[in-house]
């Protein structure tokens, strides 16, 4: 489960944000699980999975600390060491059913992936993605490519002005996955949708379900996001 | 046999044991490695009733170390020895119960109850608990009410109870002395340094108790310098933890006075991490001429101390 | 303006001043670049009769950390008065004494003499020095004792009085209060923990002193912390240290309540960080948003503050 | 007096001993003054200068702990953080006098340097190089290529067997130039040689003079190896 990957790919894809690809062969990698990325700082970094293809597998990331811009600086050839495929996904047989997919910042990473996989199997999907501004916007041809995308920006320099809220008011699906930060995920799981998926991202210790630090409450009890989600039925889980 | 270690109820097949709170009660380790390999567990602290602990976040990352308000979340001592200690037993080491409480009748029935569980081979009497209102580290920074305790939790358990000593005190030697002479087996050292993190663009602390514990590389000269006066001070054995994640900091403390040492932290960024050192001892050993591994034991402070 | 601070006894032009015994007495910096863009300079302690010092070696690294065992090493209080203020005399920067000795009467001996020197601006009364066999810590651990200290050293300077406090203690806001109480002017916190670090080789330990005091970054955590419990404990303003070395450390120690830090190991990593720090500061701050830093003092545990 | 220096090469040149070229251009570095050299540790490291030309500053270093395996794991093209030049050197006016240098282990290369500078003004110089063994020995060529060359190993596995000490006794020189251990600098600092120079490898702090981490007994206080050495006559010191 603990691994070396290569870096094949390193760059900028909007502010502040980064595409990475490693090799990482012999791997199953679920659409919504994450890899905890070990830098030169003590605790690792979780980052979801935005892509796989073939041995590749592509991480999407907001520079916003010591260890992100530490992944930032590394060059094609360094490799990584990581903890991963860890935690459980996105449940990807939605036949017949209308998807909406919704995503905030640094949530909309582990969506292209599992958009990629349900379009793979003939399930069409939406997908509502919000940013801050024009520069932070990311990935949006890519997501293009696989159905209808709305984009919205909080500051309206780019498609709809406002939050994620406003176009998902306006869409009637039966399947609800979102990531993104916890006020949007409070948001979204209120939203009239029979079936809604949330995905996590607490600060974590252990990554693997040993240390509670990645609680959240839950309707008896809590749950761990790193080992009993980070993707949760709305229902499971008090945000 | 040059890494056995025998301590009141313990026979270490070596000296590396998790600690505390850093390896959970062990299911998640279960799955990369066979725990039987490991000296011993010390698993996740128990309550009388179960925990929920701290609000989230709860961790927060300095520089070589880390802060953690967990607050002992568990899910209470009858279900640790019912869903918990079954399967621990079907590994071949030593279990060490941790136990922790906010009133002196809570340790004392969570004592009672757990030690009763022939799978837990001792006590770990856990009153240096930084992250929680009540009990924990009020009972570590006093050594009246930690010797009173110790007896306490000394009557109620029917296994060797080790105290495990919190460092933000003035005098560890003074609390090690009132502990061994209120009848502590052994102690297991250090519990975290209180700390805290403050997020620069809110002002407000990061962990959502505000005060965290502080663990890991950052702590372990304060853990290696207490280990050696403690061991100088009393003649109970020390289990000794702060910062370990290579083998040549499990020999630090050795020659500080333990005789045993847990890793905490050191888990999370390579939960490996035991059963790397495990392997990695005997030659390391080889390496420095040491035959077994207690042939150091404070070699700090004496010359040579004979293996116990 | 905007970074501007009053304190008893200093007109700070910045709240950034070189820790005592990582600067020396200026004259190594001041080759580096002027001196006068400081807050204030804490020199390297004083005592009455010149110190050697401890045997070599006297410094050894840890994780994020160094340990130190200088030993109060320093020409005595009447060759600093007569061989390194005149020359600290030519900055336009507020120097602070920081005071050290054995017994009460040297300590007052100390400060009287030194206090009386026009170019001392405040006393940093060090009770808090870990690596000298008598006085220091011992004085800095027992609030009874520290208090006492605090009035006759109150009584004999005739500049305002620092009391720099010791992380080693069960209970800093006791101290602090015990010290506030006698007549401290302020206090500056924190001084280094205790630690030890062993040679694997030898399996002695690396120091010469064997124990020494831990600093740097690897105690910034532990720094905040208390900051942040006396400033809510006390009236006198703070002034903080331990483990800075970016803006951001200093707004930490900001936020926790202080009303200017000190830089201590850093200058060693990089002897240009104060000066780095202080232009860094303003856009900083723009960056936030503050206006004025102490606008932001104590936001960790109050909403706002009102500027002092 | 702090720079970024661009590595121009990083070899193994014997058994755990490396040579560093770095890029140092616009300064004047006197034989006998060493670079403190930033690394991930907190305490930069303190490396002699072992050879200059041009804008190229060598140093030889053994891998020992943490900072040097992270220098000699650097490579061609990354920069280092570097003090430097500092401390004073050797006294190099030696006109008319015999000039033996003595230096141990990680002693020899600031002997390499001045040996060198020595060279090139026309001062003959006698080297006595002690070493564990065989595998340990580094730069014989170049040393030889300066003048005569004694080398010693313990194990007697290369040159003479025994210490640098067995060779000193039969030389006769004016001036002795000396770096290594403690316990060879002891040694050597006793022997009848009139004018002996002692180069010390304290462990140190801030590297310019104002930590007192470096001190050394001296017969009127101390003195301090960073700013006041680490070159000093032997009748300065007490070792
Ligand atoms: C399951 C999961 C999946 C994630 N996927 C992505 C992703 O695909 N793309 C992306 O840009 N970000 C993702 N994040 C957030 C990402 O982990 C943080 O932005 C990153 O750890 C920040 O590290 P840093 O060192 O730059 O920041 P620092 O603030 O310096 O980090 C300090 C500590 O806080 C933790 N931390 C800080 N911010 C966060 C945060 N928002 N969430 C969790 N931990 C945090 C860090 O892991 C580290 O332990 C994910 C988080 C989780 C839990
Ligand atoms: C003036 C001077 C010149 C030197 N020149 C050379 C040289 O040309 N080539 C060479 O190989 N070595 C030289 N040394 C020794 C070199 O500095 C150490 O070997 C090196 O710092 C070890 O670092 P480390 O991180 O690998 O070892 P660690 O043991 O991991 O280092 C831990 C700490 O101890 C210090 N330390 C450890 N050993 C020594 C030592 N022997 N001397 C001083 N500090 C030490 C380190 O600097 C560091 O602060 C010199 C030392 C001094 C003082
Ligand atoms: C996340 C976390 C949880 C912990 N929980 C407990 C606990 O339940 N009981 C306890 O006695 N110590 C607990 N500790 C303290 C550790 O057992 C150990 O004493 C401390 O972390 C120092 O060791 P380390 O630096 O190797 O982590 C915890 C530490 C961490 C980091
Ligand atoms: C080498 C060294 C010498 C010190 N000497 C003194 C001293 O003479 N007096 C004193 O009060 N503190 C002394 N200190 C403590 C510092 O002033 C400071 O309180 C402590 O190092 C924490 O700050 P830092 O982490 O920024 O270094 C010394 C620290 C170091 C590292
Ligand atoms: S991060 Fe440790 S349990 Fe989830
Ligand atoms: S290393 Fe600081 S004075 Fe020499």
């Amino acid at each position: 489960m603990r691994r070396d990957v290569t870096i094949i790919s390193n760059r900028q894809i909007a502010k502040a944000t980064m595409e990475m690809k490693v090799r990482c062969p012999g791997v199953e990698v679920a659409p919504g699980t994450f890899f905890h990325i070990k830098t030169s700082g003590l605790l690792r970094r979780p980052l979801s999975v935005a892509n796989v293809e073939g041995e590749e597998v592509t991480f999407l990331y907001k520079v916003i600390g010591e260890g992100t811009s530490e992944l930032a600086n590394k060059r094609v050839g360094d490799t990584l060491d990581v903890l991963g495929p860890l935690g459980n996904g996105f449940p990807l047989a939605q036949y017949g059913k209308r998807v909406v997919l919704v995503g905030g910042g640094i949530g909309v990473p582990p969506l292209y992936y599992v958009r990629r996989r349900l379009h793979e199997m003939g399930i069409e999907t939406i997908a509502i993605l919000g940013f801050d501004s024009k520069e932070s916007v990311f990935y949006e041809e890519a997501f293009q490519a696989l159905g209808e995308t709305i984009i919205t920006t909080v500051d309206g320099s780019h498609g709809e002005r406002g939050f994620v809220t406003g176009p998902l008011a306006r869409i009637d699906a039966d399947v609800l996955f979102s990531c993104g930060p916890e006020a949007m995920l409070k948001a979204v799981a209120a939203s009239p949708i029979p079936e809604r998926y949330v995905s996590i991202e607490n600060r974590m210790g252990c990554g693997i379900g040993a240390c509670f630090a990645c609680v959240c409450k839950a309707p008896e009890g809590y749950v761990k996001v790193c080992s009993d989600g980070p993707v949760f039925n709305a229902e499971e889980v008090l945000l | 046999m040059r890494l056995h270690v025998e301590l009141p109820g313990l026979q270490l097949k070596n000296p590396i044991i998790p600690a505390s709170g850093c390896f959970g009660f062990g299911e998640e380790f279960a799955k990369l490695y066979d725990l039987s390999i490991l000296g011993g567990i010390m698993i996740k602290a128990a309550t009388e009733e179960s925990r929920f602990g701290n609000a989230t976040p709860r961790v927060a990352e300095t520089a070589q170390g880390m802060l953690n308000a967990i607050g002992l979340q568990n899910p209470g001592v009858d279900a640790i020895i019912e869903e918990k200690l079954p399967f621990l037993s079907t590994f071949d080491t030593e279990i060490i119960a941790n136990v922790a409480g906010s009133t002196p009748d809570e340790y004392v029935e969570v004592a009672r109850r757990i030690s009763a569980d022939p799978t837990i081979k001792a006590i770990e009497l856990n009153i240096s608990c930084p992250n929680v209102k009540c009990g924990g580290m009020q009972f570590g920074t006093d050594p009246v009410m930690a010797a009173e305790l110790t007896r306490l939790v000394k009557a109620a358990s029917s296994k060797p109870v080790y105290v495990k000593l919190s460092p933000n005190i003035t005098s560890i030697t003074d609390m090690a002395r009132a502990v061994e002479a209120a009848g502590a087996d052994g102690l297991t050292m250090i519990n975290t340094l209180v700390g805290m993190r403050i997020d620069i663009q809110t002002g407000q602390p990061i962990l959502a108790n505000r005060i965290g514990g502080l663990s890991g590389p950052a702590i372990k000269p304060v853990a290696v310098r207490m280990v050696y006066e403690v061991a100088q001070a009393v003649d109970i054995p020390i289990i000794a933890m702060g910062g370990v994640r290579t083998v040549d900091d499990v020999l630090e403390f050795i020659y500080a006075g333990a005789s045993a040492v847990a890793v905490g932290t050191a888990n999370f960024e390579n939960p490996y991490v035991c059963q790397e050192i495990i392997e990695a001892l005997p030659s390391r050993l080889d390496s420095l001429g040491i035959e077994h591994i207690l042939d150091v034991r404070g070699k700090a402070y004496a010359q040579l101390v004979s293996r116990p």
